[in-house]
């Protein structure tokens, strides 16, 4: 079953297989699953390690990368590695960091 | 915008194999059905050492198996080896084949044998997989399917075969290691494949724990078939990303 | 219930003319959305202009990214984003600047 991707990176995870009658049992305990993983994400905030590889990767990695990627194909700094490098970070910062309120 | 499905597990495929075959309900055991015919894992390799293992569950009398590993056009509705795209071991006389040409490798194998497959592809060319998403998507019974002409039929990939200088095929018995059974093997993506004759019926063992993994040392290392599922799924999320950072602000989705 | 594997990449379907009279309200947006991706499909056919920046991408950080992203995923790290970012700086110091002759 794969889930369909909004091109700002989110993922919706409306199955591809929109079955017009009873969707197949399977493709139900999917989206169940993914549905749990994301309800218990929010609540444990990063138990990802049960995910699917890809909602893995969707979650943690994949809306860094897209806006990364982007600003790096503008730029084309001489040292490209670098520069992603620093924008995760920076990202992390920005995005992550902001979320958990971190006890000092 | 739709992504192919990318299984999280590698399993014997359920389309790309020969129909008659019975496979298991975990999709890790098969067992055959009258004459030679070919079922596949789901995932293929195409550079670097990697590793699976089959167990022979039941080999009643005159049934046998050739195991080993086929690119994508091999005929599934024939013995693995038949042709230029496979290359298999056999289990009576433990000969080897590759384009229906027998020779001579190591002793049989039989009912209670584990048997390890090797594949060595000395390439480090990295290929991001299509993403299809500049692709149509048609509806056939309620599921979505990307419609592509599989333009390079085995004709055409026959054509343009060529050889991979170094790589090799390596097989073992209950942790035994017979030397390469076939060099310079066809540059191309290979799948393990198994082809059985009569009700013979192999389970398959792509991984993590092998009953007889061979060694892992400074000059030789391996991946299991297994880790090929994680490989395969960060190649198509780095392919979309790629994609979707190429065509930044060309796409647009109907407003519904 | 399974969609299309593509891990060979070529999947020959031949797409069947299912007639449908009374099509329900969600295979209609179905189609709709089945057509819009008609209409990307014809816009990004000039691949052209695309060359450039995939290969761009692909000298610069494709292959860093691909090993990193595959660490990622069996290790599962607390910190993903710090985790790649350190890795591709560490793959840009084994690779990248072995290659040029740095003068100290």
């Amino acid at each position: 079953m794969s889930t369909s991707e909004t091109t700002n990176g989110q993922v919706a995870t409306t199955p591809v297989a929109s079955t017009v009658d009873a969707p197949p049992e399977s493709s139900v305990s999917e989206s169940q699953k993914v549905t749990s993983s994301e309800s218990n994400a929010k609540r444990l905030k990063n138990p990802k390690h049960n995910a699917p590889m890809r909602q893995y990767l969707d979650q943690t990695v994949v809306p860094a990368l897209l806006v990364g990627m982007k600003e790096l194909v503008k730029e084309r700094p001489p040292d490209p590695l670098g520069f992603l490098a620093a924008f995760l970070l920076k990202y992390k910062k920005e995005h992550v960091d902001k979320d958990s309120i971190s006890e000092t | 915008l739709y992504r192919p499905l990318c299984p999280n597990q590698v399993l014997l495929a359920l389309h790309d194999r020969a129909p008659q075959l019975h496979i298991s309900e975990d999709r890790l055991s098969v067992t055959g059905e009258k004459g030679y015919c070919m079922a596949r894992a789901t995932h293929s390799v195409n550079s670097g050492n990697w590793y699976w293992e089959t167990t022979v569950e039941d080999m009643p009398d005159n049934s046998a198996c050739r195991i080993g590993w086929s690119q994508e056009f091999a005929n599934v509705q024939a013995p693995l080896g038949y042709d230029k795209f496979g290359y298999s071991w056999r289990s009576r006389k433990g000969t080897v084949f590759h384009e229906s040409r027998g020779k001579h490798y190591s002793n049989g194998f039989g009912e209670g044998d584990t048997l390890g497959m090797m594949i060595c592809l000395p390439n480090n060319v990295i290929s991001l997989p299509p993403t299809h998403k500049d692709l149509i998507l048609i509806k056939f019974k309620s599921h979505l399917y990307y419609e592509e002409q599989s333009q390079d039929s085995s004709r055409d990939a026959l054509k343009c075969l060529k050889p991979l200088i170094g790589s090799k095929i390596i097989y073992y018995k209950n942790g035994e290691c017979f030397n390469e059974s076939a060099v310079d093997l066809y540059d191309g993506k290979y799948f393990p494949t198994v082809s059985l004759y009569k009700n013979c019926t192999l389970s398959l063992n792509f991984g993590p724990n092998f009953k007889y993994p061979p060694p892992q040392t400074d000059s030789f290392k391996y991946k299991g078939i297994w880790e090929r599922a994680g490989d395969a799924i960060c190649e198509q999320t780095l392919a979309d990303i790629s994609f979707l950072t190429i065509n930044e602000g060309k796409l647009k989705l109907s407003d519904i």
